[in-house]
């Protein structure tokens, strides 16, 4: 017989959908806030961008070669977009000693004891980010100023995020509108001109990359709309309560983690939801928590915090919460 | 707004290469290769011995079982022996061999291809030709097609559905039958009407055969009582569950029948069968086969002996491609793959496609990455990521609990998963053991 | 007011398992299934209140009075034990249903730290009879919070292939530090 | 082995009374043993907390105890010469909560030296209030000139990095004892 | 200070009388059958009431054990291995001494021997694949070699031979716990008697068709030609279905069938290799 | 000989915390520092010496139904002896370990060896069982609690490795470090458990 034929259980095509695409259309899309990371913070974001990739890559690599000693899948690219997002998520100006244990703790701690891809409860990136905040403290919180520590790497001039300032305001007993003045304005600040991490300063570039995720179908809208809603929803209540004590929405929204959790971090599929009325209510919850930390809570930033503690939710979501099913009457008669 | 069912489906490229191509008659094979099932239920019992001399259209075997159906001879000629061959799954099954001399048909056939539309029978007398002409479904699962018209007592039918979505890539046989034998299919229609004693019967057709839509909706338009409907082009649109929601707005309950909500269907084909039973007295002794492939010289759609060794239609269709992969009996998302190409048409063979090896080919496995696409796309509203590990463990109550009988084996979780995962793989046999465990209950 | 605030800083601030390391036996334990932990949750609010019920009773109209306190150590204990065995035989025959449902965990109970740690912190706190049972009630929210969300995670895993060396215990024990690791964002909510 | 006794009632009562009664006798002795060393090891701990904080004194704290505000004040002396003020104070402010300190002034009304006597601020970091980076900056410093705030509100004390809060909260205990013990001087003086 | 000791030893024995007391009436009153062993086993359990073995609490674990068949997935991590022996005894669940078997499997179609007809591509799971179609080879009774019986054995008594494409018996491993009796959809092992020395006679081939057919797809296939059966002076070869099989039970490893054998289906494992050595052990065996 | 199989029994292979996972919340509790580790298993060796060794001397005097009160009276004794003496001698480090000392009452542990090993056992084995378990919980105590002051502190039994203004990994003195040193610990063990084939 000349060739043998190929037998197989049906389906036989396939969609041309893959994980390497997605992953890649995640890195894809967030080219414009690397870029606005770029310009805003210099060499520091190209610093840490780079080791927390290269570091996040490596401990994979190591971890399935010599410790799980399974097939070495690093190429499926999550690696990649865990260690972007790690480090858009730290200072421009941390020593890049740190920036390697949040990124050996993320994916080694994070990802890796639970056997790699699609198995870890928790967003690797976050735990590595939340990691490193809750062990250096002092160099989790110093921001370099956007602009002016460009050429600046650890030595940097910092200031604090606008978040904090407000904070720190309030709970001096300033009113806010006081500590509006010394902020960048709006416009400013949806730019990207304040201090925070690598890559949640730009609104503008985060949105950018959404509507691409949106275009590739790699996300859906649920999650980033409803947890940017609530957020909005809960401190604009706040704000009508008492504007004195309490920041406007909109600051809210534009400042801090917001954006870039919405779109990126709770979008995680691994992390998140399967169904989407699931994803509602884990967006909404997020959305709450945020807001809980940031106002009552010693944070001033409460996003890493809150989708961690929904991803712990998640499984039971997924538990309780099912596709309403096709034909879901029992049988009659 | 097309009409679809509500929540999932995909969108495969259609790739109907043999559309509107006529219907071909391809020449009597020299011997021909008849299983004695193939339909759901036990085999036929065979009623001639080797060495008889049989007819075409003649009686062969009888079907005995509850959803059994009888089998005739294709062709003319000699009964050369009953023995096992291997059927498409591999597995050696009862079949009878005949060798073809002439071609003669079984007194009272009606061979000619003369429109009857006039009919004067009961409803009785209807199904009683269906039953002895064999017709079995032709929409793929080869459900006798005379149980379905005894509605059981207590239930009552309201329409008939007759089923031209033909939702696989690739396939047109129902397309060329539409497009062709219109009028006879509406007879049959009337037919079948009669026999459910319904007042009104629905013709869904997906909307990438317009033409066949537009046809259909002309002639209807002389009948009575038919309705033909322009569905969204989305896979499985043709899984009756789907079909009949997205015409009646109806759900067929877990675990149900169609006529649970008074829906019976049926198959474009099975329905033009209809017609040739009743009015031709033609038992069901050939179909149309689509023969197809992106590599395959003259995809066709050919009018066929059932019988016939399949190696003989892909000859007809201008030979077995070099960098052929899988010979596929039936669609790429439902069709079975052929270890070999001897293999015989059997009544629910719809088509025949050659995938290359790269489009056949299946993609290293990934771990899931949870992206909820499988549960997005099934039609069913399962969550196929969570009945593949299920399966995998051998968890049958949960896997009971999560309703993986209701998978109707669609494949559209597996052909959209980003990580390769082969989930019908799995969940086909997490329903094969749950299904065992559920009748072992029942007794 | 001040019931709020004890109720929130004992389920989610200073979590009893989380963040005060007690009841982890039973914790790592009874985790595997959801509907287990639910069921062990409702046993342990309803032990942990009675219980701080009783050994409030005790503490006062006893120990102070005698001037025994450093026998606090052995009564609630003894007490504890009795009283859940007690509780448990009268439900095994009055309540089988219930007894199925929350009984089967009471015997786990007795030497969860979680209960007699909440009674002796309790008196600790110098709080008044009903705010150390809302004290205590609140406290056993929060280990049924812990235990539900690790029996989500843990059901979940079940499906999904894990390393061999880190299956049970160490991959437990890791979920519940970044379990940790996230409720450490509630600090500062209440003091 | 020997023969087990049967769990028959009269049996089950008298054994576990018998345990009891022995246990309890050898509690009660050992309890009577050492109730001397704990009250002499909290007594020598307020004393040992005193020394740290004031200059040699010769008095004994119990003598120039003083309770007010909730405060303990110290007065304490050499050769019956007023050595100065120890105000155990606390706040409830610091980021674990409670953080109590002994604070030592001497009659002048400057600070001669702080001890944090417990609290429950983060290893490592609210920590650093106790080490002397943080703590030197107090001592010679009279709260009446020295604005007892950190420089963040306006005052003139230099945080710990990172844990503003700790400071805060040690500030405000610092002036707080520093108030009471004002109180109590311009009370004497008044007298 | 004597006060403190009298308080003390009162409150303790009171508390200790009292609870003794109420503990006893209540247990009488509420008393609710039970079966006794329940109570037997959870004498045997540390209570500890740790929930260390997943359960709630020891006396659950107790009624767990008393329902459950096997012990599989139930261990006390307090009381160790110990008391789960004194808990089997309490139970009579001490494996019962019976005659050694071993799993076998009756199929030589190693790739070598037998044509590959067509390739699988699809899960490599022999329940998935015999589901949908009768396999790589022309021979529909043979194993597929996806290993479903590799991952059945808890006992790492089995592995895929990758040359041959076949799963190996690891006599001494194996418990012949009859789980890759189960797990194989085509029905290849068979749980033999087992001699010392490991040694084994048996057919080594499961095909039912006709002589001819068999052949063709396999060439080591028994085609039923009897010959063996024939010969066998024990009576130990049943021919069914064109097939051969040896009754262990029956079989004196005389082998004289293995030379009879046309196709070489019957195999030998486990004897000395020379030939005069070993005319004379059969010999003695069949005194 | 055979006896010092009870003694090392409860050192590696039955260890308490590393291998049947007991006592579980001292070990994550108390383990911020060497120091507290350390002090935290010497009493909890204690009172499980002493308990093995009274329930194995009054075994046959305690009826069956009454066991479980029986033995928590006798635990419950040495556990507030520990803490009397624990406060009158050695203050700070009572203060350190808190509420954990009267806690040691509820340790799995002790109650599990009583039932499962003092109760059917004479009194030499018992008292090495005990010292042997106890010993075992004390190891991994201390460990624990060195790893956890190293890395998050910068410093061993109080004595400084680094100075005081290095930045340390603050997590490990923190709840999640302790969850998070534990489990990779046990995995750790479980691993050379196997090597070593033990
Ligand atoms: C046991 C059994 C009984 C059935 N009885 C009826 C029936 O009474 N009426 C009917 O319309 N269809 C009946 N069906 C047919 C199914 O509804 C369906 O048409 C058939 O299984 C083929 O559908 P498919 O090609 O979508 O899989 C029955 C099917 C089974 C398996
Ligand atoms: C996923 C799926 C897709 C199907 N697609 C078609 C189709 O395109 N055309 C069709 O006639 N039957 C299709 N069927 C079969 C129908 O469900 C149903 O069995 C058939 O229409 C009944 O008619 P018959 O008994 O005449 O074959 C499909 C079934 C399934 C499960
Ligand atoms: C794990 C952790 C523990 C902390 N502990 C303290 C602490 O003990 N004392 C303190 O003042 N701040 C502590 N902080 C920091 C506060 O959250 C807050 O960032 C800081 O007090 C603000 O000070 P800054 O104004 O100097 O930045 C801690 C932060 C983290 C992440
Ligand atoms: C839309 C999208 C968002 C993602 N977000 C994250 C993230 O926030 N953190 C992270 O570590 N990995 C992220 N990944 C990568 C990947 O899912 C992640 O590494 C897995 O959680 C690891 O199992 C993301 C991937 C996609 C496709
Ligand atoms: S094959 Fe089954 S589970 Fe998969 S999409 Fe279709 S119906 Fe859903
Ligand atoms: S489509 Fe595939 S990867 Fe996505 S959830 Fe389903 S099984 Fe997992
Ligand atoms: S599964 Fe059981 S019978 Fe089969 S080889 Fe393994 S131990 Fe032997
Ligand atoms: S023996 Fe059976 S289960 Fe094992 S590989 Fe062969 S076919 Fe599969
Ligand atoms: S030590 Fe076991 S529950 Fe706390």
């Amino acid at each position: 017989m000349s060739k043998l034929l190929t037998v197989s259980p049906s389906p036989h095509i396939n969609s041309n959908q893959s994980v390497e695409k997605l992953m890649f259309g995640v890195v894809i899309s967030l080219v414009p806030v690397f870029l606005a990371s770029l310009y805003f913070f210099g060499i520091g974001a190209l610093i840490i961008t780079t080791i927390s990739i290269v570091t996040c890559m490596l401990t994979e690599m190591i971890i399935q070669k010599y410790l799980l000693q399974t097939e070495i899948r690093i190429r499926d690219g999550s690696a990649i977009v865990t260690g972007l997002l790690l480090a858009f998520n730290l200072p421009s100006n941390l020593p890049w000693w740190m920036v390697v244990l949040g990124s050996v703790f993320a994916i080694g701690i994070g990802k890796m004891t639970y056997g790699g891809l699609g198995n870890n409860p928790f967003n690797p990136a976050l735990a590595g980010r939340v990691f490193l905040l809750i062990s250096f403290p002092v160099q989790m919180t110093s921001w370099p100023l956007p602009i002016t520590s460009r050429m600046h790497y650890i030595d940097a001039a910092t200031g604090a995020t606008p978040l904090g300032y407000v904070k720190e305001a309030i709970r001096n007993g300033e009113t806010v509108s006081d500590a509006m003045t010394q902020l960048p304005d709006h416009m400013q600040m949806f730019l990207g001109q304040m201090s925070g991490s690598l890559g949640e300063i730009s609104a503008l570039a985060l949105i950018i990359g959404f509507l691409w995720m949106l275009y590739k179908r790699i996300i859906t809208w649920h999650i980033p709309v409803i947890m940017v809603g609530t957020v909005y929803i809960f401190t604009g209540l706040l704000w009508l309560i008492d504007p004195s004590k309490n920041a406007a929405p909109l600051f809210h929204i534009l400042t801090g983690g917001v954006l870039l959790g919405a779109i990126y971090m709770a979008t995680d599929l691994v992390t998140s939801p399967m169904t989407k009325t699931g994803m509602v209510i884990y967006a909404a919850g997020i959305g709450i928590i945020t807001v809980v930390i940031r106002v009552f809570g010693s944070y001033p930033e409460g996003v890493s915090f809150a989708i961690l503690i929904m991803n712990a939710f998640v499984p039971l979501i997924n538990k309780y919460v099912k596709p309403s099913r096709f034909g879901k009457e029992v049988k009659h008669g | 707004m097309l009409k679809t069912f509500p929540k999932g489906g995909v969108h495969p490229p259609e790739n109907k290469l043999s559309a509107h191509l006529p219907i071909r008659q391809i020449p009597l094979p020299p011997s021909v290769t008849i299983l004695l099932s193939q339909h759901m239920g036990a085999p036929a019992k065979a009623i001639v011995e080797k060495g008889d001399q049989v007819r075409a259209g003649q009686l062969i075997a009888t079907g005995e079982g509850f959803l059994s159906g009888n089998v005739h001879a294709s062709v003319s000629g000699k009964v050369t022996r009953i023995d096992e061959v291997q059927d498409a799954s591999g597995y050696k099954r009862q079949a009878v061999f005949i060798e073809t001399a002439g071609d003669e048909w079984f007194e009272g056939i009606k061979s000619d291809d003369i429109l009857e539309k006039d009919f004067d029978i009961d409803g009785q007398e209807i199904i009683k030709r269906i039953t002895e002409a064999g017709i079995v479904g032709l929409g793929g699962a080869t459900f006798p097609s005379h149980v379905k018209l005894n509605v059981p007592r207590g239930k009552k039918a309201k329409f008939l559905v007759v089923n031209g979505v033909e939702c696989e890539p690739y396939l047109t046989s129902d397309h060329a039958l539409m497009l062709e034998k219109g009028e006879e299919i509406m007879v049959g229609v009337q037919l079948l009407k009669k026999a459910l004693n319904v007042k009104l019967a629905h013709i869904g057709i997906e909307n990438n055969k317009p033409d066949a839509i537009r046809h259909l909706k002309e002639l209807s338009a002389k009948h009575e009582g038919i309705q033909v409907h322009a569905l969204k082009v989305k896979y499985p649109q043709g899984g009756e569950k789907q079909l009949i929601r997205a015409i009646t707005g109806r759900e067929v309950p877990s675990g149900g029948l169609p006529v649970d909500v008074g829906v019976v269907v049926f198959n474009i084909g099975t329905v033009y069968a209809v017609y040739e039973a009743v009015q031709k007295n033609k038992p069901l002794i050939e179909r149309i086969v689509t023969i197809t492939g992106k590599d395959i010289k003259q995809p066709s759609n050919f009018r066929v002996r059932i019988g016939t060794p399949i190696s003989a239609l892909i000859e007809a269709a201008g030979g077995l491609p070099e960098n052929t992969g899988k010979v596929i009996m039936g669609g790429p998302m439902m069709g079975k793959a052929l270890g070999n190409s001897e293999v015989p048409v059997v009544k629910g063979t719809s088509g025949i496609l050659i995938l290359s090896d790269t489009e056949s080919s299946r993609s290293i496995i990934q771990p899931c990455i949870r992206c909820a696409k499988c549960v997005s796309v099934c039609p069913m509203c399962l969550e196929p990521y969570l009945l593949m590990p299920l399966a995998q463990q051998n968890k049958f109550d949960t896997l009971e609990a999560a309703h993986v009988m209701d998978c109707i084996e669609c494949g559209s979780c597996s052909y959209i998963c980003p990580a390769s995962r082969p989930l019908l793989d799995y969940i086909r046999q997490g329903k094969s053991s749950v299904g065992k465990i559920i009748r072992s209950r029942k007794k | 007011m001040e019931y709020i605030l004890i109720i929130i800083s004992a389920v989610l601030v200073n979590n009893v398992v989380l963040v005060q390391f007690l009841g982890i036996c039973p914790f790592l334990g009874v985790s595997g299934k959801i509907d287990t932990s639910l069921g062990m949750g409702a046993a342990v609010i309803f032990v942990m209140s009675l219980a701080n019920l009783v050994t409030y009773l005790i503490q006062a109209f006893v120990l102070t009075p005698l001037h025994i306190e450093f026998m606090q150590t052995i009564t609630f204990i003894f007490v504890i034990a009795f009283l859940v065995q007690v509780v448990e035989i009268i439900l095994k025959k009055t309540a089988p249903s219930l007894y199925q449902a929350l009984g089967i965990y009471l015997p786990l109970i007795t030497t969860n730290c979680a209960v007699l740690g909440t009674a002796i912190l309790a008196i600790q706190k110098d709080l008044n009879l009903v705010m150390s049972v809302v004290y205590a009630a609140s406290i056993a929210i929060g280990f049924t919070l812990a235990l539900t969300l690790m029996a989500g995670i843990r059901e979940q895993l079940a499906l999904a292939e894990t390393p061999k060396g880190m299956k049970g215990f160490p991959l437990s024990l890791i979920t519940a530090g970044l379990l940790s690791l996230a409720f450490m964002g509630f600090a500062g909510i209440v003091k | 082995m020997a023969k087990k006794i049967e769990s028959t009632l009269p049996n089950m009562i008298l054994s576990l009374v018998l345990i009891s009664m022995f246990m309890s006798a050898a509690l009660a002795f050992v309890y009577l043993q050492t109730k001397g060393p704990i009250e002499n090891a909290a007594r020598q701990k307020e004393a040992e907390a005193i020394k740290q904080v004031l200059p040699e004194f010769d008095s004994d704290p119990a003598s120039g105890q003083i309770e007010m505000e909730g405060m303990v004040i110290y007065n304490m002396y050499k050769q019956d010469q007023p050595v100065g003020y120890a105000v155990k104070s606390s706040t409830d402010k610091g980021f674990g909560g409670h953080i109590e300190i002994m604070a030592g002034f001497l009659p002048d009304g400057s600070i001669y030296k702080v001890a944090v006597l417990q609290h429950k601020e983060t290893p490592g970091l609210g920590t650093k209030m106790m080490e002397s980076k943080f703590s030197d900056q107090f001592p010679g410093k009279n709260p009446a000139d020295f604005m007892l705030k950190v420089k963040k509100d306006g005052g003139q004390v230099d945080a710990i990095t990172a844990a503003t809060i700790s400071s805060r909260a040690y500030c405000d205990a610092l002036q707080r004892a520093y108030d009471t013990m004002k109180q109590l001087n311009d009370s004497i003086a008044g007298k | 200070m004597s006060m403190t000791i009298l308080y003390t030893v009162l409150t303790l024995s009171l508390l200790g009388a009292v609870a003794a007391l109420v503990l006893y009436q209540v247990a009488q009153r509420f008393k609710v059958f039970e079966d006794p062993r329940i109570d037997l086993v959870e004498a045997e359990l540390p209570a500890a009431n740790c929930g260390g073995c997943g359960y709630a609490g020891c006396r659950n674990f107790a009624e767990t054990l008393v329902k459950s068949d096997s012990f599989d997935g139930l261990f006390c991590p307090v009381g160790g291995n110990d008391t789960m022996a004194r808990i089997a005894a309490v139970l009579g669940r001490e494996a019962v001494a019976k005659e050694a078997r071993v799993a076998v499997l009756r199929c030589n179609g190693t790739c070598e021997f037998r044509p590959r007809t067509n390739v699988y591509d699809g899960t490599k799971s022999c329940a998935i694949a015999s589901a949908i179609y009768s396999g790589e080879t022309g021979c529909t009774y043979g194993c597929l070699g996806f290993g479903d019986c590799v991952t059945a054995c808890t006992f790492d008594a089995l592995h895929m031979d990758e040359k041959t494409g076949l799963p190996v018996v690891e006599d001494d491993k194996c418990t012949a716990c009859g789980a890759c009796v189960k797990a194989c959809p085509r029905n290849l092992f068979e749980l033999r008697k087992k001699w010392k020395g490991n040694k084994k006679i048996y057919v080594a081939c499961s095909n039912e068709e006709k002589g001819g057919v068999a052949r063709k797809n396999c060439t080591v296939a028994c085609i039923g030609c009897g010959k063996c059966f024939k010969v066998c002076p024990y009576d130990a070869i049943v021919m069914k279905n064109n097939l051969a099989f040896i009754d262990s039970d029956k079989c004196k490893l005389c082998r004289k069938c293995v030379a009879e054998c046309p196709t070489g289906s019957i195999i030998e494992i486990g004897f000395p290799p020379k030939k005069e050595k070993t005319a004379e052990e059969t010999a003695s065996v069949s005194n | 000989m055979g006896n010092l199989k009870f003694l090392t029994n409860g050192l590696i292979r039955e260890n308490p915390s590393f291998v049947l996972v007991l006592g579980t919340c001292p070990a994550l509790a108390v383990t911020t520092s060497g120091i507290n580790g350390l002090g935290m298993g010497v009493a909890t060796t204690f009172v499980l010496l002493c308990s093995n060794t009274i329930i194995s001397l009054l075994k046959n005097l305690i009826p069956d139904k009454v066991r479980i009160a029986a033995f928590i009276v006798v635990i419950a004794t040495f556990v507030t002896i520990v803490d009397l003496v624990m406060k009158a001698y050695t203050p700070d480090l009572y203060k350190a370990l808190g509420i954990f000392i009267p806690l040691i009452v509820v340790n799995c542990i002790i109650l599990g060896r009583a039932e499962a090993f003092a109760q059917k056992n004479s009194v030499w084995p018992a008292l090495l069982d005990g010292l042997g378990m106890g010993l075992g919980f004390t190891l991994a105590l201390t460990i624990m609690g060195s790893i956890r002051e190293i890395l998050g502190n910068g410093s061993i039994f109080n004595i400084r490795l680094l100075n005081e203004s290095a930045s340390t990994i603050l997590l490990f003195v923190l709840p999640p470090g302790a969850f998070v040193t534990y489990g990779l610990l046990i995995a750790i063990m479980n691993k050379i458990k196997t090597k070593l084939n033990l």
